[in-house]
């Protein structure tokens, strides 16, 4: 792509030494019903050629507002630009017109939203969501887009990337669609990039993929990129200079050593001290009395469990493939523990919470609490929900968008007719409290939310019921530091108070170590190894736990990685033929439980 | 690790709740209230049509024909004019409403409630019950109305009553059609899988989660289906089952002049524009009530 | 034979429309008022009636003869009168044809018209498959012999059900005969596309030299009857067949070009509202009287736009037998009040009034509800379709009144007895039969008989006050209240030509396509 | 696909096993009498046994039906009592005009109804949206009669731009699909309307946009694809209603349609065509919701067929 032509499209190309992008005095308010209000106020900062900036900051504080006003796709009719001005070169983004908006939109400002799930088009196959992005800026044959869009998929390390242009969003799993979303804004090397949690949904290894991708484009064509992210290890990985922002505000601006060593202002060193660290995890005190108990009640089992969804293509639709997401794995969940589940993007961990929640067909045994999923009756059934809640990946998809957010986390109560709705009330409201939502936020709705903020309406949702089980996808992964500490010692006090016991599934392993007693490592739907905390963290065995815990970005600037080590084989992929099954791993025990699969190569 | 990052929050007082009534808001909105006025206008005047004109609304007058026999055109004594046989049109049309806002109201009513009810119980549960409540729709749809209505004529008195309940049974299917589509769409939705998991029962997704969101397509089917059950209940008319002469419904007062409409256009465009009017008051009422039960569309002007 | 019309040219094609479909074309079969004249210029009787008119004259037979008791009747056919095939007619088929419409396996409903001829009741019966009272005598003489004298016999050798069919196309084509008519009439069928349009050829071969005129008729099928007068006021039609539709009448006739191409005639037909004898009140002819009494003829005959004549008696004005002198009842509400009051219903009462649903008979019905309303019966409208009418009218108790509007008696031939039997005698008067007020009275059944038995043509204006009597006994009895003899108007393009009561042909509806013709081919 | 397809096209024919027996008990309940219609005003009574015997209808109704059946799978719907031709020749001859004015009437239906729908949408609460929900609102509730004779009136008597009915040409069919598009248009705008307001505010359509995509190819790529699928529902509807017949509109126009001949059959009771109207057109409506549900999943790709 030659450099100028693209810029004959947009504006002008701007000067070298002048900042690409500049925002003055933004100022965002919404309408609610109860008036206006800003969300954003008198936002001033700019954007050098070729800069990282990473806006970090208080989840709800206006980040994601920021960057949809730049693109001018603030939610329509309830958000606008009330004061202040979005310069792109010489061009006021503000005062273009829809048409020339539209033509800097993909081209050269591109954006990475934060809600995979809902920004995908769901009738639409991703091939044709790529190719359509490429196709709108640049003149190339459709053969020609469908190469590129196969190869921006490949970039963002999308197994079988050529048969997963024919897949719709709801076939893929939360951090494939994230990636799909990547690959799009990338696809056509935009001058502008922003990144709103792009990394978010996935698991440590892609992210580091995924970042370096972003510093290819960087140096390779001298894009820049805000970057939004609650990730303090990505902040420092990446950022050139760091916004911090909160109610609206920026609070700090600075390069990003400066605001690591010196942070000026309170909230900033608040949130420095909140960012979970590899290697201190060890906080955490195992119970040394449960550790060891005659037999511990299992909350959860789960024996061989298997999970296939049938692929089919032809005329006729049928079934010629098979996406092996979970192939046979075993697993027990004791009161009082929680067991992280971690793995690469699509190698089943959503799967196996879905079949554990009951959402999926599954084979094998599952157990909850002594019972048998299996052939169960209503009340029974009814019984087992109340003890087992699931935090979905994606919040924003899993909430009934009509309805009010107090509604729903009452809901739970509700059901399962608890209290009387004063009490209700009382205990939403202690809830809210309980995850940093204010409580007259209950009587919003779901689409009136940041996405940190509606993860912690999912959280406190599935808290209400305070259930024996919680199966939790991604939970903390969209929250910034200091909050997902919050909720992580909430988690932790839960435990302590009720003896819930956790499914915890996330690919921020710093949060993992922190919060684990034990650990499954899963790769391809499989479990490859699996062991206490200690055992994983402190001698991992299998390869590919190896490098998970190698892959996880630190947050200190000073140590810098200079490349993300690519992984240079053939990226595996769940789905086989009809009647090839992947082979069984086995684990053995290498000594206190700490089961490890053979590896052949690794 | 206890920072306090939460917003400023004292003590958890729950705040009152400010939901304003939908009624309230609906009558705040000018559209919905000319719809509302309309609604009460028509249901006003139907329920005291004798005393609103000097006319009997079966009176066949014998200055209300020229000599030739035409109907007359309105004027200062027949506001609306007269029809065929020499009568009041305004004072039919007054009386014609009772039977058309049975049929648009009620009978229309009850159609969308079973079409409703079946349609999201079929979109939503797979397997036997599903398929069975939709071949039974394929089968109620693939049967011809009007046969239907005419058996029931030969069988019954011809009445009111049971032209309402031919219609509502006719015109369920397409309701349960549209809402079936949209149920099974729905039903796939993530935040239903989280409501299930959260242990809700089938009948509160059904009605708390899935209903809502059907609730647009409900309206598009509820004020459309005022014409045409109107409309409809003419032939049915026609055809012996449903009032018979004299009793005024519009739909059969369009229906008897309409090949009359270039000679006495009167006769048709009243009625038409009566029909039109309750239809439009009732999407007006309609729309302003799925946007203030839609929290998506708040603050729209 | 009549002399051809020396205006008359021979050439051009015409356009016809219809609402409904076009029914059989099979003449044993046929009995819609729409293909009656269809089938009359495809097929030939033994008998016809002269262009415009109801006189009797010969056809197929060239001369006939009637013995002195009135029961043989003897026919001499016309020779070289050849099917549309191509093969000549013989006396043969003339048996043939009366032999086939008498079968019940024909399904005719005309086969009860022949029930005179000797034999009818082995071939109803399904005993024998040949009326013994017809011989051929030879290939030119037909001899029918009747079981009784039928003064109506030579109308019943005029009506479709005795045309003569081809034996050999008849089984051909079986049960589809219908669609594939070939007679020996005027026109042959050159198209029929189902549901869109028939077409008819001239027959070059017409015995009748010189006749038809024109060469081609289309019968253009599922037309509107506006739509179809736009058409005709657009040039593209030449005869609309349904009429002028009611709402455009009066626009027509305001308009002189227009109202100048209307042609107005009279028709065998009365409008009649039936009252159940048999059922109370209306078993009480007082109150049968009344009602008679109180129907204002002449508003209705106004909603109607004046499309009609009010009527005293059964008979239209152009029947024999009407009689002129007849005063009927006249319209009188207090006297009707007072009859009501005799008869035991002082406050009036309650009951319903049958009514088929097509314009203009429910609004008729609606202005009789208003009339009876003044001498306080309550009458509800039960306006149905057609056949649930005439099912209810053929129940015992099933309707009380009926307004016959409709589906109104027209008459098959133009003879009085012809509003008799099925309608008024007591052969009608059973479970699904015709006569609707379920009136018998056997005195007037046998003077009927009587009357059909004078058979001498010279009798015939004694035959005709005989049955005037009769219908005077009838209008004593007040079964019905006879409320009008609808007129015909027929409208016609300008470039038809042709005597204007070829237009209003009492047998031949719309018009008489046999003499008709075009003024515009060269 | 197959199995679903097999399973369906049983069901299918179980549905029409069922609105066979429905309407044949139905007619076989109706008081009118056909034998004496077809007996006529003068028949013997012994002429009509006669002919009640030759019809079969002195037989009980199991014996009549089983008799219907068996011819019915022969492809013989047997005679109009009426018309006394095979009803399947007559329903043959107006097949062809009925599926033709119907592919005509959906298409302009769609075409009208679908872009007032898309404007009204985009235009949300705007005076445009107002009037094409005025619009909408006078096209549902006008008499069929009424707006086809305008259109006929206007078009064809006095611009003199199409026939005056008729059928033959593609000049034909504009003004019966016109009028009936019109009618129809209504149902779809509105529904068009409601779906795409939902689709509209989704966040794959902010996606979509940020991409840089054209309002129409934002539109029509990818809010009209989600908004489809009630629209889609409907047309498996129509499609079912349009072979029902049309009687207003054919008559209108003269189009020999289906509707006329079923209209005609009604009220003279033509048992036989009823019947056959009834499975023919209760087959369109079993096809074409058939259709519409095989549809569906490749709209939609989370619906599965089942
Ligand atoms: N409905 C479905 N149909 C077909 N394939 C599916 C379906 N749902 C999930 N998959 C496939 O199953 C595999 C596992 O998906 P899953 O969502 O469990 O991954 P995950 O481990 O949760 O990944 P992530 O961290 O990205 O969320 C993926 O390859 C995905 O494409
Ligand atoms: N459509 C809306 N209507 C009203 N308020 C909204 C709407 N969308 C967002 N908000 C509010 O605006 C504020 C800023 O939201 P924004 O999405 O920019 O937060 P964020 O900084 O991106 O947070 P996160 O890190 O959790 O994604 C939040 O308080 C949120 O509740
Ligand atoms: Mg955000
Ligand atoms: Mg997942
Ligand atoms: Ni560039």
């Amino acid at each position: 792509m030659n450099a100028a032509t693209k810029h004959a499209a947009g504006a002008p190309a701007p000067a070298a030494d002048r900042p690409v992008l500049d925002v003055a005095g933004l100022t965002i308010s919404v309408r609610g019903e109860d008036g206006e209000r800003p969300v954003v106020s008198e936002l001033s900062f700019s954007l050098a050629r070729g800069e990282t900036l990473c806006i970090a900051g208080e989840s709800g504080s206006g980040k994601s507002m920021t960057s949809l006003a730049i693109m001018a796709l603030l939610p329509q009719p309830q958000a606008r630009i009330s004061a202040g001005s979005i310069r792109l070169g010489d061009t006021d983004l503000t005062a273009l017109d829809e048409g020339r908006m539209r033509r800097i939109r993909g081209n050269r400002i591109a954006m990475i939203f934060q809600e995979p799930m809902t920004s995908l088009n769901p009738v639409l196959s991703i091939g044709r969501q790529l190719v359509e992005a490429i196709e709108a800026h640049t003149g190339v044959s459709s053969a020609e887009s469908r190469r590129l869009a196969i190869e921006a998929l490949t970039a963002v390390r999308i197994p079988e990337a050529e048969s997963r242009l024919k897949q719709y969003p709801h076939e893929l799993s939360g951090g494939m669609r994230q990636r799909v979303m990547i690959a799009m804004a990338l696809a056509l090397k935009p001058d502008v990039l922003i990144a709103d949690e792009p990394t978010t949904a996935l698991d440590v290894t892609v992210q580091g993929e995924v970042l370096e991708l972003l510093r290819d484009l960087q140096r390779q064509h001298g894009t820049s990129v805000i970057l939004i992210t609650h990730d303090m290890g990505v902040v420092a990985e990446m950022a050139d200079r760091v916004i911090i922002m909160r109610y609206g505000r920026m609070v700090e601006q600075g390069k990003v050593a400066d605001i690591f060593e010196r942070p000026q202002v309170d909230y900033t060193r608040d949130l420095l001290a909140a960012v979970p660290r590899m290697g201190t995890g060890g906080a955490r005190q195992v119970p040394t009395d449960k550790a060891e108990p005659s037999q511990p009640t299992d909350v959860a089992v789960a024996r061989d469990l298997h999970v296939r969804f049938d692929l089919t293509g032809g005329f006729f639709g049928r079934v010629n493939r098979r996406v092996h997401a979970v192939e046979g794995i075993s697993f027990s969940i004791a009161a009082n523990e929680t067991l992280s589940l971690v793995g690469e993007s699509g190698c089943g961990k959503s799967t196996t919470a879905k079949a554990l929640a009951g959402l999926v067909p599954y084979h094998g045994e599952l157990e909850i609490g002594g019972r048998n999923l299996k052939g169960l009756g209503r009340e029974a059934r009814k019984a087992v929900r109340r003890d087992v809640q699931m935090i979905f990946q994606d919040p924003y998809a899993s909430l009934d968008p009509r309805m009010r957010v107090g509604d729903l986390v009452a809901e739970p109560l509700v059901i399962h007719d608890i209290g009387t709705p004063g009490e209700r009330t009382e205990r939403v409201a202690a809830l809210f409290e309980r995850v940093g939502l204010s409580v007259d936020q209950m009587e919003r709705y779901p689409h009136e939310f940041s996405g940190g903020q509606r993860q912690r309406i999912c959280i406190a949702r599935a808290l209400a019921l305070r259930p024996k089980l919680i199966i939790a996808d991604e939970s903390v992964s969209a929250l910034d530091v200091s909050v997902q500490a919050r909720v992580l010692q909430l988690l932790k006090e839960l435990q302590a108070e009720f003896g819930v016991a956790y499914l915890f599934i996330s690919h921020d392993m710093a949060v993992v170590e922190n919060i684990s007693d034990r650990v499954a490592v899963m790769y391809l739907g499989q479990i490859v190894e699996m062991g206490t905390r200690d055992q994983i963290f402190s001698n991992p065995r299998h390869p590919y736990t190896r490098r998970l815990i190698e892959a996880v970005p630190v947050p200190d600037p000073q140590r810098r990685r200079a490349r993300f080590a690519r992984m240079e084989r053939e990226i595996p992929s769940p789905v086989r033929k009809l009647g090839d099954a992947p082979q069984k791993l086995v684990l053995t025990d290498v000594g206190g439980g700490h089961l490890v699969a053979e590896s052949s190569d690794r | 690790m206890t920072s306090p990052i939460a917003p400023e929050v004292s003590a958890i007082t729950v705040p009152a709740r400010p939901r304003a009534g939908v009624w309230r808001r609906l009558v705040r909105r000018p559209l919905a209230l000319t719809g509302l006025v309309i609604i009460a206008l028509t249901v006003a005047g139907a329920v005291l049509a004798p005393y609103l004109t000097g006319y009997d609304p079966n009176e066949q007058m014998f200055d209300g024909l020229t000599l030739e026999g035409a109907p007359l055109p309105p004027s200062a004594t027949f506001w609306l004019g007269t029809d065929l046989l020499g009568r009041d049109l305004l004072t039919r049309i007054l009386h014609g409403a009772r039977t058309s806002l049975i049929i648009g109201i009620v009978a229309n009513g009850a159609a969308l409630l079973i079409g409703t009810l079946v349609g999201i119980t079929a979109g939503y549960f797979r397997g036997f019950v599903g398929a069975a409540l939709m071949r039974f729709t394929d089968l109620m749809m693939a049967f011809p109305a009007l046969l239907l209505a005419i058996c029931l004529a030969a069988v019954f008195q011809p009445s009111l009553w049971i032209v309402a309940m031919v219609i509502a049974l006719v015109n369920w299917v397409q309701t349960a059609r549209i809402v079936f589509t949209e149920t099974s769409s729905l039903a796939e939705r993530e935040f239903i899988d989280a409501e299930r998991t959260i242990g809700a029962g089938t009948l509160r997704i059904l009605f708390r989660h899935i209903l809502p969101h059907l609730l647009p397509t409900i309206i598009v089917w509820g004020t459309l289906g005022i014409s045409t059950t109107v409309l409809l209940e003419a032939t049915l008319s026609y055809l012996g089952i449903g009032v018979q002469p004299p009793t005024a419904s519009w739909g059969n007062i369009i229906f008897e002049n309409q090949t009359y409409f270039q000679a006495a256009p009167w006769l048709v465009f009243f009625p038409g524009a009566a029909i039109l009017a309750l239809a439009l008051a009732f999407n007006l009422v309609g729309d302003a009530l799925r946007d203030i039960l839609d929290p998506t569309q708040r603050g729209r002007a | 034979q009549e002399t051809l019309d020396p205006k008359a040219k021979q050439g051009g094609a015409i356009t016809i429309t219809y609402k409904d479909d076009v029914a059989t074309l099979d003449p044993a079969i046929g009995y819609d008022w729409q293909n009656w004249s269809m089938i009359k210029s495809l097929f030939d009787g033994l008998m016809d009636y002269e262009p415009g008119t109801t006189t009797l004259r010969p056809e197929l037979a060239e001369s006939y003869e009637i013995s002195p008791d009135g029961k043989t009747f003897t026919f001499k056919l016309r020779k070289g009168v050849k099917f549309h095939n191509g093969r000549e007619m013989t006396a043969d088929d003339v048996k043939y044809s009366l032999d086939r419409v008498t079968n019940p396996k024909t399904q005719s409903p005309g086969a009860g018209f022949f029930a005179s001829i000797n034999g009818y009741d082995d071939v109803a019966g399904g005993k024998s498959e040949s009326l013994s009272g017809v011989t051929v005598v030879d290939p030119s003489t037909v001899k029918i012999e009747l079981s009784r004298p039928d003064a109506t016999f030579l109308h019943v050798m005029a009506i479709n059900f005795s045309h003569v069919v081809p034996k050999e196309e008849v089984e051909k084509y079986g049960a589809d005969f219908g669609k594939h008519p070939v007679g020996t009439g005027a026109y042959k069928m050159a198209e029929w596309t189902l549901g869109q349009r028939l077409v008819f050829e001239r027959n070059a071969d017409y015995w009748h030299k010189g006749l038809p005129y024109i060469d081609k008729i289309t019968f253009e099928i599922g037309q509107e009857p506006i739509v179809a007068l736009l058409r005709l006021q657009n040039g593209e039609v030449d005869v609309p067949g349904d009429g002028i539709p009611p709402a455009k009448f009066q626009e027509v006739m305001a308009d002189p070009e227009q109202k100048a191409r209307v042609v107005e005639g009279g028709q065998l037909q009365t409008g009649y509202v039936t009252m159940n004898t048999q059922m109370p009140p209306f078993d009480n002819v007082k109150v049968r009287q009344a009602v008679n009494m109180a129907i204002n003829k002449d508003r209705i005959v106004k909603l109607i736009n004046n499309r009609a004549v009010p009527a005293n008696q059964p008979l239209p004005p152009s029947m024999p037998g009407y009689d002129k002198a007849f005063a009927g009842y006249a319209y009188d509400v207090d006297k009707a009040k007072a009859l009501l009051g005799e008869a035991g219903h002082p406050q009036g009462f309650e009951t319903e009034l049958f009514v088929m649903n097509t314009d203009p008979n429910p609004r008729i019905a609606q202005a009789i509800q208003q009339d009876l309303a003044a001498i306080g019966i309550k009458a509800a409208i039960q306006s149905l379709a057609q056949a649930n009418v005439i099912a209810a009218g053929g129940e015992k108790g099933g309707a009380p009144m009926i307004w016959s509007g409709g589906m109104a008696w027209i008459a098959d031939f133009p003879d009085p007895s012809n509003f008799y039997g099925p309608i008024l005698g007591c052969s009608g008067a059973v479970q699904g039969g015709w006569n609707w007020a379920w009136y018998c009275n056997k005195e007037l059944d046998e003077k009927a008989a009587a009357a059909d038995s004078i058979v001498d043509p010279a009798k015939a204006e004694e035959r005709a006050k005989l049955w005037g009597e009769i219908y005077a006994k009838v209008m004593a009895d007040a079964p019905w209240a006879p409320v009008f003899n609808e007129q015909r108007f027929t409208m016609k393009s300008p470039r038809m030509g042709g005597d204007d009561k070829l237009y209003v042909d009492p047998v031949h509806i719309p018009i008489n396509y046999d003499y008709v013709y075009v003024n515009d081919v060269q | 696909m197959i199995a679903y397809l097999t399973r369906r096209l049983i069901q299918a024919a179980l549905i029409l096993l069922g609105v066979s027996l429905i309407t044949f008990a139905l007619l076989y309940l109706l008081p009118a009498d056909p034998v004496r219609q077809i007996a006529g005003r003068s028949a013997t009574p012994q002429t009509v046994e006669s002919i009640r015997q030759q019809l079969g209808l002195d037989q009980p109704f199991a014996v009549q039906y089983w008799r219907y059946l068996t011819n019915l799978v022969s492809g013989d719907l047997g005679r109009s009592y009426i018309q006394r031709s095979e009803v399947s020749e007559l329903i043959v001859a107006r097949l062809p005009a009925s599926l033709l004015l119907m592919v005509g009437a959906i298409v302009c239906e769609l075409v009208i109804g679908l872009s007032m729908g898309l404007v009204a949408a985009v235009r949300r609460g705007s005076a445009t949206d107002q009037a094409l929900m005025v619009g909408s609102f006078i096209g549902v509730s006008a008499p069929q009669f009424v707006v086809g004779l305008l259109l006929l009136y206007v078009f064809a008597v006095k611009l003199g731009w199409f026939p005056i009915g008729g059928y033959g040409t593609f000049s034909h069919m504009v003004l019966p699909s016109l009028t009936l598009g019109i009618l129809g248009a209504g149902w779809y705008s509105r529904m068009m309307r409601s779906s795409m307001i939902d689709v509209l505010r989704q966040d794959y359509i902010r996606t979509a946009r940020a991409k840089g995509l054209a309002q129409r190819a934002v539109l029509f790529g990818h809010a009209l694809p989600n908004a489809i699928l009630p629209v889609v529902a409907m047309i498996g509807i129509d499609i079912g209603l349009f072979m029902g017949g049309i009687v207003v509109v054919e008559s209108v126009f003269g189009w020999p349609g289906i509707g006329q001949l079923a209209w005609q059959a009604i009220q003279r009771v033509d048992i036989p065509i009823i019947m056959g109207v009834t499975l023919v057109s209760a087959c369109a409506i079993v096809l074409g919701n058939l259709l519409a549900d095989i549809v569906a999943p490749f709209i939609d790709p989370r619906i599965k067929l089942r």
